[in-house]
């Protein structure tokens, strides 16, 4: 796995260009000078939300798209679950918005074309289809495994197909795809792909099943993981999440820092209970 | 320029102990030079892992945290945390927090003989330290002979910052004992005790507070003209330092504001800048 | 059905002192008798005019004030206020504030006689008492006096609450002295000591405050069980209310709500039946 | 004078339709179910601006009319001078808003067909028209001095000149009318209109010299404060006004419950000094 040095994070007032409803999501698209320059695939940006709610949200980058005047322009997938998130969704555009980023370890790139299996889960998918292409310049083979409660909560997948070998789709009612879950699937997808890495990003349980499947079939998983950060940058301590290192010791490191993308196999997902963080 | 406890700081703005990480991951958003100076998170002398998850939470324009003083404990600080931040060319001050008399008497002697350590503060007012295991500072007394122990054991030449909590009724007799007791200056101040959601000790801080920590340092200023205060609480504007700055304190500590926002710190001393001209000499 | 010092309340939620009028202006929003309470401005022997203007201050989720307790004193309360109050069909509670001892044991006497007096809240938590040349409440033996003379002076049947300031660090033994003395049940607690932005002495009250008071009930809850406690302090919603409850206050007060929306309490008691349904006898 | 009683004020959560830029100001439209049916001129609302904002922000009811399906609508004339101010101006139509009123101590109207003066300086002229047209309904004749900084900063007397039988106005920078403050003219229009009652809307300064001028020519007059309100319902006693009692003895009287309309003759108008108040 190779990782070439990125350039650093910036904080900027970025301004919202445009909202667009899609399903359960509202895809924002923002300018946020300089952050679009160092992007890797997983990372994230930290939004402030209002003036008296001090903790940073945080969102994965979805896209990197040329605007016209604007350089380069972010596109993020929100869904309005908190007030905080809520908040964001209901902004006009123009709005001024507080964006720091790009933050966060990406997704690590193999260093051969080997086949690669990408798992998301809800709008956390969002962060795979940026790797899906990154891969595919590399010539890894792609496979794709896309979750959702219902159509609503599915990232399209239409242009990932461009990118992906064969994409599957599994929702919770069945109203898109398999009737079932990541961890109903994930064995089977993985098999049939003969992947040798497994990136995946989602809700808790769902990394879990999906380092398990890895682990069983002998891959590699790279994990995305969300938990509630405050200050996204490193500072505060509030995220840990705890690991096994390759010394074999445990401790913990930053979700938001050392992570958000971890070795599926050196997290303790056990310790990651629900009284360990809000987030899912 | 800035004078503080004998020392001379770039700006009147310093980050505040547990808000600056490590200082690299600050100082990714730009220099550390520019600030007046970087106060560590509170070092102990034994490492020490953290409270349980969920550790900060949000309340209207404040954040509660029991962050348990995580940290790496004396040694793995000393050997890679402090060479970093002793290259930065700003002010590194060490806060320190001990169990015991005798654990921040050792504390002080080994950072009083550390390259690098431009002053020590000493923590007397962590918000949750009855379930922390810090030496709970209730009584003036208490934070006295904390100093007092620190003082003693420390090489002449490093200064000492004592950390006081913004407790109105005694901020000002704490402010006097501990300085008579050695102190150079005192912090005011941390954290408000206060509770986690579901009740947890906690600490209170960010804009929320700010009221509180400016009549505190207004109070000990007006008592204690010669005292050396530096205000902390609050503040995210270059108007909030003005107003600390105003009521006697000379430079103030940010903490919250960075967690918000990293650039905050040298965003303020920029500010602060542009309205208060310099004097210039000639 | 909430139970209070002895006395039967319609619901766990109060007005707070200071934060209702003189009840008429709440009352044009709905009837008072559907709250639990309602706790007057602090009255005084003699008319105060109050402090200078301005007065109130925003600060991020907060308010601070320094109102000086403007209030017609003693005599005009009984004459126009009380008797108004008294037909609302709602729980009076007089607070009341001296500047000595003596004072506090006349305004008990010429309240425990009047009708309509349901309880008197002795308020110990002037955050600006130094300014308003209130008895300055610094250490709980001093709260624990006041208590004394109005316990002394008190008819039998007239239940005392004692308003504490939240300053944990005292707030246990300041709760276990008043207790001690005669009070009925202790209010946890006031506005915080604070500065106006121009320095000036003031309370902060409002959502900032919220984690602080939280903290402070709980720990009266937790280290004496058979205490009764009322919360106060930043409370807006049920939520914030069953978070007061959950640490154990038997009911909550509620103030700067009420500035920002004069509907507050009486919502907030909806919402309160709504979730927790009452247990139902038969 | 009389003074019909007038049904109790409500907060209720109301909605903005529009917004309009009318010069310097924002002509803001909102529903707000059951403010305007007590309404009487000089009445006003409060409005939250804002989570972390716990002081009111009030504004002068300028205008009630009906709208489709909604009963009546309000129309408020608002300068975005702060934070609080600007907050409300950028609202998207649709915004639910927290709206108290109507509020106040309305102008009392003279049971009799007297001549009037009304003078109202920069968005404070707001009242003043609606209370025009209730003077007409009374046979009284309406003189109209209007007043502003320049011509963007004077409410357009357009739709008055309708209930008015001459319009005077100034400007300080003389864009429009004459050159000159309310304090300049006040006493020759008075003089002119030979007005037994007078009805002002301003700043501090213009209601002193409307004040003093009325009692120079023998009228009544009433005028109508701004102070910094905070709860705008007289709970919280800090916006407080220093008075001349009827029994000659010197009190105070609250901006928000006692007034905003106060007699001229009884506001201690020097003791009204910049450090009794923030607001002009
Ligand atoms: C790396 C990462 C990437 C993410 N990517 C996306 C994405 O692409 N799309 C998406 O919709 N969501 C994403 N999330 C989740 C998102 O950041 C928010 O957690 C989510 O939108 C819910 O926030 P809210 O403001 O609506 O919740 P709220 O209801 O406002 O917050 C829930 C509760 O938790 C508290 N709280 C919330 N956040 C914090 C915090 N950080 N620290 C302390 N307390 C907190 C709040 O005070 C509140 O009480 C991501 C999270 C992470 C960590
Ligand atoms: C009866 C009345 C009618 C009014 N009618 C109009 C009108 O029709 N149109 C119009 O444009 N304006 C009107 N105003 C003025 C308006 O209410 C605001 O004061 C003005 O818009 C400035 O508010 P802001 O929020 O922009 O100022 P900000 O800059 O937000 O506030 C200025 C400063 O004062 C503080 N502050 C503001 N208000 C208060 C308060 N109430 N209590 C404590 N602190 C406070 C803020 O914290 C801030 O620091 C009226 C005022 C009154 C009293
Ligand atoms: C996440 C977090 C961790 C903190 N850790 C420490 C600490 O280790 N030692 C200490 O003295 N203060 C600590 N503080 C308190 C801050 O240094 C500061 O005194 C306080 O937060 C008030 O300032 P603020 O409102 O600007 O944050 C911490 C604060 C926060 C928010
Ligand atoms: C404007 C104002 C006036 C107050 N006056 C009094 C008072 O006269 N006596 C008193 O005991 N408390 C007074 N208080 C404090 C409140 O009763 C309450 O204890 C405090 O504000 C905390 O609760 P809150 O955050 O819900 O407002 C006042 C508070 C405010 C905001
Ligand atoms: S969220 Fe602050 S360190 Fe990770
Ligand atoms: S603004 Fe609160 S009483 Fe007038």
């Amino acid at each position: 796995m190779t990782q070439t040095p990125r350039r650093g994070p910036v904080h900027v007032t970025g301004e919202l260009l445009a909202t667009k409803k899609v399903g359960a999501y509202h895809h924002l698209t923002l300018v946020a000078p300089g952050v679009a320059d160092g992007f890797r695939p997983g990372n994230f940006v930290a939004i402030s939300v209002g003036e008296s709610r001090l903790a940073r949200r945080s969102f994965w980058i979805h896209r990197v798209k040329p605007v016209g005047g604007y350089g380069a322009a972010l596109e993020l997938v929100v869904e309005a679950t908190g007030p905080g998130a809520t908040w964001l969704t209901r902004l006009a555009p123009g709005a001024r918005l507080e964006v720091t980023g790009p933050l966060g370890r990406p997704f690590a790139l193999p260093k051969e074309p080997v086949s690669c299996l990408l798992v998301g889960d809800g709008y956390a998918a969002a962060p795979l289809f940026p790797l899906a292409e990154r891969l595919r310049e590399r010539d890894c083979p792609v496979t794709l495994l896309v979750a959702g409660s219902d159509e609503a909560h599915l990232l399209s997948a239409l242009e990932a197909r461009r990118s992906a070998r064969a994409v599957t789709v599994v929702t919770a009612d069945g109203s898109v795809g398999r009737k079932g879950t990541v961890a109903d699937a994930v064995d089977e997808v993985l098999a049939r792909a003969g992947a040798e890495v497994v990136y995946a990003a989602g809700p808790v349980p769902t990394l879990h099943a999906v380092a398990a499947a890895a682990e069983a079939h002998g891959a590699w998983s790279q994990t995305a993981l969300e938990r509630p950060l405050t200050c996204a940058t490193g500072l505060c301590q509030g995220c840990v999440v705890p690991v096994v290192g390759e010394d074999g010791v445990s401790r913990t490191v930053r979700a938001c820092h050392d992570g958000p993308v971890l070795r599926g196999d050196r997290v303790r997902w056990a310790d990651l209970g629900a009284d360990l963080g809000q987030v899912r | 320029m800035t004078e503080l406890a004998g020392l001379t700081l770039a700006a009147p703005v310093l980050v505040a102990s547990g808000c600056g990480g490590t200082g690299r991951e600050l100082a990714a958003y730009g220099p550390l030079a520019d600030l007046g100076g970087f106060v560590t998170r509170s070092i102990t002398l034994n490492p020490r892992p953290g409270g349980p998850l969920p550790r900060i939470a949000e309340t209207p324009s404040g954040l509660v945290h029991a962050v348990g003083l995580q940290n790496p404990g004396l040694e793995p600080f000393l050997a890679t945390e402090l060479p970093w931040l002793a290259q930065q060319g700003t002010r590194v001050v060490v806060s320190i927090a001990g169990s015991s008399l005798g654990e921040y008497a050792e504390l002080a002697r080994r950072l009083g003989r550390s390259p690098g350590v431009s002053a020590i503060e000493v923590n007397l007012s962590s918000p949750d330290a009855p379930t922390t295991g810090v030496f709970d500072v209730r009584e003036p007394f208490h934070a006295a002979s904390v100093v007092a122990a620190v003082h003693r054991d420390l090489p002449r030449g490093v200064p000492v910052l004592a950390k006081l909590r913004t407790d109105v009724v005694r901020v000002v007799e704490s402010a006097r004992t501990v300085l008579d007791a050695g102190a150079d200056a005192v912090v005011v101040g941390n954290a408000l005790p206060a509770a986690m959601p579901d009740g947890r000790q906690a600490g209170l801080s960010g804009p929320a507070i700010l009221p509180v920590a400016l009549r505190c340092v207004a109070e000990v200023c007006a008592e204690l003209p010669g005292a050396q205060v530096v205000g902390a609480g609050g503040i995210t504007s270059a108007d909030d330092a003005r107003s600390f700055l105003a009521a006697g304190a000379v430079a103030v500590q940010l903490g919250t504001a960075l967690l918000h926002d990293p650039t905050a710190a040298a965003r303020i001393v920029a500010d602060l800048h542009d309205v208060v001209p310099e004097p210039t000499i000639d």
